[in-house]
């Protein structure tokens, strides 16, 4: 098959592959690069699962063209930490006990924080509204919603 | 075969890619084709794409406003210009589909989707085709009509008048999943009223029909009424008159039918619910 | 808000314990909120094949011929696998417990019987090669007619859909079609009532949706074994069922799994593993099977579907004297676990409560559907909602409130069950006190002083006449049964008042009492 | 326009374990030469705590604390047979298996502990922080690791155990269906309260309070995730969830997440919810499972809060605003009950 060069940023460091026509940010992220963060839960666009971020706005790698993303910096959930430390959002789940089989979780991460990074004190309806693309089949979102707002007064309270 | 992607600097380029090659198909935001590719259609062979800078462009003179095709319902969302289009951008996908999700794909959204294409029916915009004998201008209307027979029609622009005051354009989206949820159905409305009454109301469908259309029976019926209950009343009763919605996994036609009037009834009147 | 009330049962619980009760958190949760918990899905393997399978188009139909020759050519196509290559191409899940026919194929060969059956699998280079492998796959199809309901698929002359069950109902102690159940004389127990209802409910099937799909990759071990990675509920039955199908000794499969992205039973049924060691075994290469989307959600198995049919025979003062079902069970076109469901449903009637006189009739029905499976309660779930529609009727029709309703009925220690064994270890009173008193819903007090325990039990408090006349008219939509009637009850005497609405939502939720323990809640922090 | 409210209720009990029984499951549990212990399963987690449970039931049996005990699940060559993660088996019938591994891990551990202590087994105890002492005597002590180091290196034994759990499998008499499904119950009871549009048929949740028995708490936060969520399910299998709308005509079938309807973050309500405690005597620690129940008593809950609110009686699921609308139309219009 005919391969495309693509290089970006992924999680703060330069990347170069070559892609197969008509590959998804998914494939490139989780067969290229290694990135197994980003989970394929439908390749529709409906599920959330694999949500990353590019150059800090929300998408879902499975629908992303992989050659759309030529020089952009793309953030996955596999970058959240800072060294050992959890960002507040994962410090959040984890205390909430917001996960269950955990394949959400990651998706789940990254539209919380492409809403936290506009918006660190966000209200209940918008936290609803920043995962409502987001599919979670076990917890029923209560301990999800509650984490992110949890995550905000975290954060609030170091700065 | 597998799959090429061809991308183009210009919409003739891209328009006579599109004609030439059966396999080909335009990928705008990628909501609609790279999920059929992931879901193995293997009838696109062809991937083809258009950067042009004026494809994402908003370009707004007086009351007159051009959307290019390329501009995102997120995009859409972060324009102060475009704020009677936050409704319905906001209640289409998630965050993430709407970063992705494009105005010129929203028309090609299939019934129940394409909620965009309501509030632009409402708000007689007219759309700018590329096509292999060249750009031209033609109503939404129109062009839903024809969509499904013209492949290879490339969307450039939509364009539409700005409702003179908030209050002149509504639109409700009737999910069953909240926040994000597909449509049962939506309306838009957009009415202006002279001294009380309603004159040129439009009135725009979604999941009424297999695209988009106009209530036209209920807004002769809305014609010179005043906005009230009793006003409003026989609009409310021909709601469903030249409607032909599906049955499908999300509501039936007899169920469509049935409640459009009482969602319509509660637009105008401004009631939540 | 989550609360432990530690004082009810105190005397049979030793909580002097030091890990269990402690809300520890989850020894998966790092992983979880790092991303680095590890599925299937998660395993690169150097030079992994892609494996995709065919699926009818048609719900009932013979196959006549299947055309090869132009997939076979297609770029990037290893190995195209049909029923023929499939060592035992025929099993029934619970052959491994000893229940039931072998009656389903791996790839299906002269006949399909659902609509997305597999009929032949392409392993490719990549998806794409395998996508369009099988868009070159032709099949000369030969329509049959079909079966979509339940009743018509038990009537005679309806089409055969399951061969091995030829009366489309599964077979019960090699004679029966159905599961019996027999406790007293219900004609004498309807003969007997006040008032009779009958009724039907229907369940409707349930796609399991975990965020995970059901997939596999098995590949070549160094030893001449092959390793499977995968998203199954239960490794050693899925590796036993391979071992089975594939006709090899089980050691010969080394199946890692144990994290999965969800399940609620739809990961039981080892669809995905005969597929992707095969596949290996025949190319010599690691082999994907991961199934899409929408393939999970039209064409793996759902929740079975459910018909039950409930007729009850109750007296004037709300004791329930007979009650009896027929439950038909919608398996779909082969067995796997419904046959199982049906006992299951059987041994659960008639609810958690003492009726002296039950009849149970339970089928499990072949349709033309997309093959049923297991779901979180099945041969409960469907069954409890017919139930308890059923109970909230009869307190209807006989005036009561339908707590005190259900505490009337309710089954307490040492009660017989009408599976013929003593109730034991019972609890359904307690909760229903403490639900009540959560959600501020008066009952009486003879109500509140009600316990379990057999010896505690007391009197069963009779109900007080009817509040009103009862209503004897069925108000469902749903196309109910006949409510006919003995002569109507009573004048109404002393008339209970009703109990009051309960208060506005914006009050806050009682205090906990008898030193009740809260736990930080996932309700905790709701904010509006 | 009307939108009335309603309350419903509901109360059953749940099976435990594989009807019948005759469902085995093993567990291996041993010490490293550190005194820190490893659980072998073939047990699967889907997100229900398996690996915590297990873990939480071998510390409190070993008497050492949970940090000192892994669940390692499921590799076929390292964990015992599993029947598998179904059927609400997992805390009962993993959970027994485990402990009767870990009991006998623990009777090895404390001979090693009595010799080197030169004290009879019977006087000694642990004090679930990572020692063994001598009854009465906190002084004369040793600890886990001590003991596993002399254990491995000195005494020459294995800090090991094997446990199995089985339910004999039980006949069925196929004229009476008499039979032994299952040795322990659940219990539930759940209030519902919905808010029905009686013009649209549209039906919110508005709140729910509940009461669980589940025999023993072993996780109250774990406990919590399977009630909340599973109530969740309840609420989508009563108005949401079908893969065929038209049932028994299998036509138009969802087949994505848009079209497959369960509710958004946007259609949940507040849940109050109480557990109870009545141990079961065969289950560990009295533990019972919440994992299947928790969903059943929210849909009947639903579907006579229904009825409470409008008069329309759903006995077809799942209850969507088509059937609700279409019940109110043959009944000539809502018909609020007593409010309760």
């Amino acid at each position: 098959m005919a391969k495309t060069p693509l290089q970006f940023r992924h999680n703060g460091r330069e990347v170069a592959i070559f892609v197969d026509g008509g590959m998804s940010l998914l494939s490139a992220l989780r067969d290229e690069i290694g990135d197994h963060s980003p989970k394929f839960g439908c390749g529709q666009g409906g599920c959330g699962a694999c949500t990353v971020l590019i150059d800090g706005e929300p998408v879902l790698s499975c629908i992303t063209l992989a050659e759309t993303v030529a020089g952009k910096s793309i953030e996955t959930a596999d970058g959240l930490k800072t060294g050992p430390e959890l960002h507040p959002l994962q410090a959040a789940f984890m205390d909430n006990f917001a996960a269950q089989c955990g394949y959400c979780t990651p998706g789940m991460l990254m539209a919380a924080k492409a809403l936290f990074d506009h918006n660190p004190d966000p209200s209940r309806v918008e936290v609803i509204e920043a995962i409502s693309g987001n599919i979670c089949r076990c917890t029923g979102y209560e301990s999800i919603i509650n984490a992110v707002l949890a995550a905000a007064r975290r954060t609030e309270r170091r700065a | 075969m597998p799959v090429t992607v061809k991308t183009f600097a210009t919409p003739t380029e891209a328009a006579a890619a599109l004609s030439s090659d059966r396999s080909a198909c335009y990928i705008g935001g990628g909501t609609l084709v790279m999920r059929a590719l992931n879901e193995g259609d293997v009838s696109i062979a062809t991937i083809v794409r258009l950067e042009d800078r004026s494809l994402t462009q908003i370009r707004a003179s007086g009351a007159r406003i051009t959307i290019g095709a390329g501009v995102t319902l997120s995009q859409i969302l972060r324009e102060r210009e475009l704020s009677f289009l936050h409704a319905p951008a906001r209640l289409i996908g998630g965050p993430a589909v709407r970063t992705n999700a494009t105005v010129g794909g929203n028309l090609f959204a299939p019934a129940p989707y394409g909620d965009l294409a309501v509030a632009l029916l409402a708000l007689d915009a007219t759309v700018s085709v590329m096509s292999g004998y060249g750009a031209r201008d033609m109503a939404l209307e129109e062009f839903l009509a024809s969509r499904d027979r013209s492949p290879g029609a490339l969307v450039l622009s939509v364009t539409c008048d700005r409702p003179p005051a908030p209050e002149a354009f509504r639109f409700r989206k009737v999910a069953r999943v909240k926040p994000k949820g597909v449509s049962v159905l939506s309306i838009a409305v957009s009415l202006s009223a002279v001294g009380g009454r309603v004159s040129g109301p439009r009135i725009a469908y979604g999941a009424m029909a297999p695209t988009a259309i106009r209530a036209k029976a209920a807004e002769r019926a809305l014609e010179g009424k005043t906005l009230d209950e009793s006003g409003i009343a026989a609009a409310v009763a021909a709601a469903a008159e030249g409607t032909s919605p599906a049955n499908d996994a999300i509501a039936s036609a007899w169920y469509r039918r049935e409640v459009v009037g009482v969602h319509l009834r509660r637009l105008l009147l401004g009631q939540d619910g | 808000m989550l609360e432990l009330r530690k004082d009810i049962f105190a005397d049979e619980r030793d909580d002097n314990l030091k890990e269990i009760g402690k809300p520890t958190q989850r020894q998966d949760m790092l992983g979880h909120v790092t991303a680095t918990s590890v599925y299937f899905n998660d395993h690169k393997l150097q030079g992994m094949l892609h494996l995709k399978v065919l699926r009818s188009p048609h719900s009932h139909a013979r196959i006549r011929r299947i055309d090869l020759s132009e997939a076979e050519r297609s770029p990037g196509v290893r190995r195209i696998i049909r029923g023929a290559d499939v060592p035992h191409n025929l099993n029934t899940l619970l052959s491994l417990i000893n229940f039931g026919k072998d009656d389903e194929p791996t790839l299906a060969v002269d006949k399909v019987r659902y609509k997305g059956e597999p009929i032949v699998a392409v392993v490719a280079d990549s998806q794409r090669e395998a996508f369009e492998a099988l868009a070159k796959i032709r099949v000369d199809y030969e329509p049959l007619p079909t079966v979509f309901d339940v009743e018509e698929a038990l009537k005679p002359g309806a089409p055969v859909i399951n061969e091995t069950y030829p009366k489309n109902t599964f077979t019960y102690h090699d004679i029966y079609d159905h599961q019996k159940i027999r406790f007293g004389d219900v004609e004498r127990g309807f003969a007997a009532a006040d008032h009779i209802l009958e009724q039907r409910y229907q369940m409707s099937p349930i796609e399991h949706a975990p965020t995970e799909t059901n997939g596999s990759i098995a590949a070549p071990d160094t030893n001449g074994r092959y390793v499977v990675y995968t998203s199954t509920q239960a490794l050693f039955f899925s590796l036993d069922t391979c071992a089975k199908i594939l006709d090899v000794p089980s050691n010969k499969l080394h199946f890692i799994g144990g994290t999965v992205g969800g399940g609620f039973g739809g990961k039981v049924d080892t669809v995905t593993e005969p597929l992707s060691i095969l596949g290996a075994m025949l190319t010599g290469r690691p082999v994907r099977y991961m199934i899409g989307r929408e393939e999970e959600m039209l064409y793996c198995a759902p929740r079975g579907a459910e018909r039950i049919f409930i007729k009850d025979g109750i007296a004037r003062d709300g004791r329930i004297l007979a009650r009896q079902f027929r439950c038909l069970f919608d398996s779909g076109a082969y067995t796997r676990l419904s046959s199982y469901a049906a006992v299951k449903c059987a041994a659960h009637l008639p609810g958690p409560y003492t009726i002296p006189n039950v009849y149970a009739e339970v089928y499990c029905i072949f349709t033309n559907r997309v093959p049923a499976t297991a779901m979180r309660g099945f041969g409960v779930t469907a069954v409890d909602f017919a139930i308890e529609c059923q109970m909230d009727k009869l307190a209807d029709l006989v005036g009561m409130d339908p707590m005190e309703f259900r505490l009337v009925n309710a089954y307490r220690d040492g009660d017989m069950k009408a599976h013929r064994r003593e109730a034991k270890n019972t609890a359904l009173i307690e909760c229903v006190q403490v639900a009540a008193e959560k959600a501020k819903w008066r009952i009486r007090d003879d109500f509140k002083r009600m316990s379990s325990l057999k010896e505690a039990g007391g009197q069963r408090p009779t109900a007080p006449p009817p509040v009103r006349e009862p209503i004897l008219v069925n108000r469902s939509a749903g196309q109910q049964r006949t409510v006919y009637d003995r002569p109507a009850p009573p004048p109404p005497e002393p008339i209970r008042p009703p109990p009051p609405a309960p208060p506005p939502l914006a009050q806050p939720a009682p205090a906990p009492s008898h030193g009740a323990i809260r736990f930080s809640s996932v309700f905790g922090g709701r904010r509006r | 326009m009307a939108k009335l409210r309603g309350r419903g209720m509901s109360s059953m009990n749940y099976p435990i374990g594989m009807n019948l029984g005759g469902d085995p499951s093993q567990a291996l549990v041993h010490s490293n030469p550190s005194g820190k212990f490893t659980v072998s399963l073939s047990s699967i987690d889907l997100g229900q705590g398996m690996k915590s449970v297990t873990r939480q039931i071998c510390a409190e049996t070993l008497g050492v604390p949970v940090e000192d005990v892994y669940v390692d699940t499921a590799d076929s060559d390292t964990g015992p047979h599993c029947m598998g993660s179904f059927a609400s088996r997992g805390t009962h019938r993993v959970g027994n298996a485990v402990m009767a591994a870990a009991r006998e891990a623990r009777g090895v551990m404390m001979e090693a502990a009595a010799e080197e202590l030169e004290v009879n087994v019977a006087d000694l105890e642990t004090d679930g922080r990572g020692n063994i002492h001598v009854k009465g005597a906190p002084h004369r002590s040793i600890s886990t690791k001590d003991v596993a180091i002399a254990a491995q290196f000195r005494q020459g034994r294995t800090i090991s155990g094997r446990g199995i759990f089985l339910v004999p499998l039980s006949d069925v008499d196929p004229e009476t269906g008499e039979m032994s499904p299952a040795t322990c119950y659940a219990h539930a009871c759940l209030v519902a309260e919905v808010e029905v549009d009686d013009e649209t048929g549209e039906v919110a949740m508005v709140r729910m309070d509940s009461a669980y028995e589940l025999g023993r708490a072993l996780n109250p936060r774990l406990v919590e995730q399977q009630l909340v969520g599973g109530a969740w399910m309840g609420i989508s299998h009563a108005l949401y969830e079908t893969p065929e709308p038209y049932y028994p005509d299998p036509s138009h079938g969802p087949r994505d997440f848009d079209e497959y309807l369960m509710p958004g973050p946007g259609d949940i309500c507040p849940h109050d919810i109480t557990v109870l405690e009545r141990p079961a005597p065969d289950g560990p620690f009295g533990a019972k499972g919440p994992g299947e129940m928790c969903a059943n008593p929210v849909m009947p809950a639903i579907a006579n809060a229904i009825f409470n609110a409008v008069g329309v009686r759903m006995d077809e699921l799942p209850i969507t605003p088509e059937k609700v609308l279409r019940a109110i139309k043959a009944q000539g219009g809502a018909r609020p009950q007593a409010r309760r």
